[in-house]
């Protein structure tokens, strides 16, 4: 059973300085290979959750298990080390304007240094192919629109496949066409066994889809 | 294969990144130079300054006037007692007879006219003298010196300018004692502006930072391309501050060879060899890698928590 | 007539580099005191059009009166100036992470330079509660979470009570209420005479509002 | 009104700046010290060789021996010749009898042994000189001033040693040409320096500086604080400088002073007064506004276009 649940967690609260509560005692538990929508209002706690499975952020009580790893008593190196293996969707996109698009999705492949340059540049090259990305490959980041810029941050999210993909607003920037496509993409990763969460404020894209939702609001599950 | 492919590609980088903007880099590495330069000068002159030392301008000289009466057997039992005298106090003598006086002060521009009044050739009057160079400037070793020799038989008179030997001992200490301390502050400061290069380079690249350690990037990913720069910075850096002090001795020297009469002959500085000039690059080089790697742990504490 | 129409594009293309055509000879005028939607796919054109009006990129062909002047023989100091005048909500928010919200809404007053330490703060104020940001005055931008990040860019466009707001999609990281919120705060504006350009990927938000919608694809009106 | 509030802002903002990371700050101010200390350090030392020409070691003298049947009208005559020589020849000249140079050179210490025995006292070898302090190191006017006077009568012989004056010539001008070059390459290096500072600091506020400009920000309410930041940098720098030269002319001067016997009397490092103090500070600062004004031109038209 235990094997069976790669993200737990168990009575979570996150306070931020100030006295915000932003996760308020949270306990649920995600199955390796699920895809679960995280949703909820502005504010409510979503980007907190993610970046708390990611170890970005620490939890102020409970604990939080990735792959049976407790977060909460393992070093700062090594929450970092352990992020190799996620691939995260920032909300702010967190490109970065000093190299092309090419170099900002090698980037995730870089840290991972276990790849020869033919293989950096496939996978590059794949990864940008399914975000629809390809004809921008030796653009600058500023030549690209909003919405590309988004696609090339789900890009360098999922170059080096990892086991578990957190996108934070995936969509935001996107028309109605682009999401479909993107969530096409997360649902092809899902097939092969990767554990997807999905955070969003908009609620209609994600009725169609019969996945779980966890409905957040205030740091808390709604109902 | 990957460590060497990575550091390949920082290698490269370093030099993009210095290639793109050279003229700011040109003004990074001309500070360092400069800061490097006066390290290395403060060296070398403390260098030249030991080599000026063991040559015989530096320490007094002593005059044994002998009595008239001395002859050859007196003069022999003298040198024989000079040449007992340890070696790191009397260097070497040198005896010059009476004749050889006047011959010389006869030759003498300042004194002829005198002399050619006063002095009958057929009656030199002249004492014969020992010439003896010291090899110490310690005043407490030479007074002893002095008194020692007073009293052997047949020295007439000692002259011997304590008041000079003193103060020449006074000024080579403080030169040397300033020229360390300046050494010493340099140091102090070359680490400051090395730890503020990388500072400033991680600045620049904050956000390329940042996001590497969102998505994983160890301490060691951040710091090679750092490690990269500032090694490339430092080490052009050092090659112009030693063109710089290479062409300055030389041209110092050149004035200090046309003005020796002047100000006391045989002073030089001295140049690096090869191996010196090796090794004091990879000193540096180490120092940088230590400056660096202690500018990043300092600049992770401060700033990038996650 | 002529006094009317606040601003009108006159035949313009803007072709970026690589001969990327982003807007395609394209005429319209938009009437002072109106409320335009500007719709389209990811890569239409939005943000460019935007960006042609503020004079923060300049027309390849064609002209673009504002306010009567010709953008496209002024001075780059002159369009500068221009934007003073001008409300621009950035659709990467362009938050400025080294100073707190505060100083990131009165930057725009700081520019104008002819308020006093205390109509600043009371306009600060005043912006940051339309937005419904008011407790957040005192934060640093990296403790907001995404919505919060793009009402703070709201706030910082309307402060200085512009002639005319060019929105570029204000609403892409907020929930439907904080929506429906933002959309009456600019009908508000709209209400007091200001002129307002919103972009918008997501038509289902636009619909509602029965007011003039420009439909892009591919740099050129569709129908 | 409003100006002066933007400028009260900005100033409290360069200062909080420099307060929240001191040690990079004085590191950077350290740097700017060093090269304005080494601009005031060079045209300290120029000023006091020439304080230092003024004064009558740096010229060459000449000694005119008389002849020994010279007599007072004689030696009027002569003085009223070199009376009438222009002042920027000849600076003071001073007699000295025969008797006056028997007893000086009976007190001399080193001549003591040698004249003791051979100078009869009762009939006095020595010819009356005329020392002649000149107030040139020319040596074409030297030569010509030799002649003139050797040429007079009774003067039987003129010492000069021109090749000393030659010398002396050549070291004042060649110290003086390498510290004026030396000044103008740190003054080269000091804005070289200053124009990185302020592009470093454009880079790190790029951020804000670009948003600033899309939200309609003019050039000067971009430039203000970037002239705030430069001001107090370079005025903390020259502070820092002045302190340390203060501090090392004293301690030089000191050294100076107690080898002055051996090294020629009167050198002397000159310090500022505080007119010249002010008016260095306006024109570095002058110097700085002009070099941010340039930069910040410079970086704009290399970044931002809009
Ligand atoms: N670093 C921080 N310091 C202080 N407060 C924070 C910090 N990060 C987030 N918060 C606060 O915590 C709450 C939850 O933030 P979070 O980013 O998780 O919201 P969200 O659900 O992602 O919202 P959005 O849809 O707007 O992105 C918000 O009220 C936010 O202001
Ligand atoms: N500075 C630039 N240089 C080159 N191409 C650019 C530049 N800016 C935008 N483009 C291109 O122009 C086209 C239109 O861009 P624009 O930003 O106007 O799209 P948009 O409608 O705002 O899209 P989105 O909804 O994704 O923000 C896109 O294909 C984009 O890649
Ligand atoms: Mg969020
Ligand atoms: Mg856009």
């Amino acid at each position: 059973m235990h094997d069976n649940k790669i993200i737990k967690f168990q009575h979570v609260s996150k306070i931020y300085t100030d006295n915000i509560i932003a996760i308020d005692n949270l306990s649920f538990d995600i199955e390796k290979g699920e895809l679960v929508f995280l949703a909820g209002h502005s504010g409510a706690g979503k980007s907190t959750i993610l970046k708390l499975i990611a170890g970005i952020e620490t939890a102020t009580k409970g604990d939080i298990l990735v792959s049976g790893t407790n977060l909460s008593i393992t070093s700062q190196n090594y929450r970092t080390f352990i992020r190799q293996h996620i691939g995260f969707v920032f909300q702010d996109h967190k490109i970065l304007f000093d190299r092309n698009v090419f170099d900002n999705v090698r980037l995730t492949l870089d840290i991972l240094s276990k790849y020869s340059e033919k293989e950096i540049h496939e996978r590059v090259v794949n990864a940008l192919e399914s975000v629809g990305l390809e004809h921008k490959i030796n653009s600058r980041p500023e030549q690209l629109s909003g919405g590309e810029q988004q696609r090339l941050c789900i890009a360098r999210a999922i170059v080096h496949k990892p086991k578990i993909l957190l996108a934070d607003e995936p969509t935001a920037n996107l028309d109605r066409a682009n999401v479909l496509k993107i969530l096409e993409l997360f649902k092809k990763f899902h097939s092969s066994g990767v554990t997807i969460i999905i955070s969003a404020h908009d609620e209609s894209i994600l009725s169609d889809y019969g996945k779980r939702i966890l409905q957040l609001s205030n740091g808390r599950f709604r109902g | 294969m990957q460590k060497f492919t990575q550091h390949h590609n920082n290698f490269a980088q370093a030099w993009i990144t210095m290639l793109k903007h050279p003229l700011e880099h040109f003004i990074n590495i001309l500070v360092l130079a400069l800061i490097i330069g006066i390290c290395a000068a403060g060296l070398s002159l403390n260098n030249s300054l030991n080599n000026w030392q063991q040559k015989n301008v530096s320490y007094p000289q002593m005059m044994l006037y002998l009595d008239h009466n001395a002859n050859q057997a007196d003069i022999e039992n003298i040198e024989k007692i000079l040449n007992n005298v340890a070696k790191n106090t009397i260097r070497d003598y040198k005896y010059i007879s009476k004749q050889q006086a006047l011959t010389e002060l006869q030759q003498d521009k300042q004194m002829k006219s005198i002399a050619s009044d006063v002095i009958d050739p057929n009656n030199n009057p002249l004492p014969d003298v020992l010439i003896v160079n010291t090899a110490t400037a310690e005043s407490t070793i030479l007074a002893k010196l002095n008194t020692q020799l007073s009293q052997l038989p047949m020295v007439d008179n000692i002259q011997l300018d304590m008041n000079y030997a003193n103060k020449i001992q006074q000024l080579l200490s403080f030169t040397s004692k300033i020229s360390t301390m300046a050494q010493a502050l340099f140091i102090l400061v070359l680490s400051l502006v090395i730890y503020n290069m990388v500072r400033l380079q991680m600045m620049l690249k904050s956000d390329a930072i940042k996001v590497s350690r969102l998505i994983g990037a160890s301490d060691s990913f951040i710091m090679m391309p750092l490690f990269h720069y500032a090694i490339w910075q430092v080490t052009l850096a050092y090659l112009l501050a030693c063109g710089i002090l290479k062409l300055m001795t030389a041209n110092l020297n050149n004035l200090f060879a046309n003005f020796g009469a002047l100000f006391g002959k045989g002073f030089e500085f001295t140049t690096l060899s090869i191996a010196e000039f090796g090794l004091m690059w990879l000193v540096i080089i180490v120092f940088t890698i230590f400056t660096v790697f202690l500018a990043v742990r300092w600049v992770f504490r401060n700033s990038y928590t996650q």
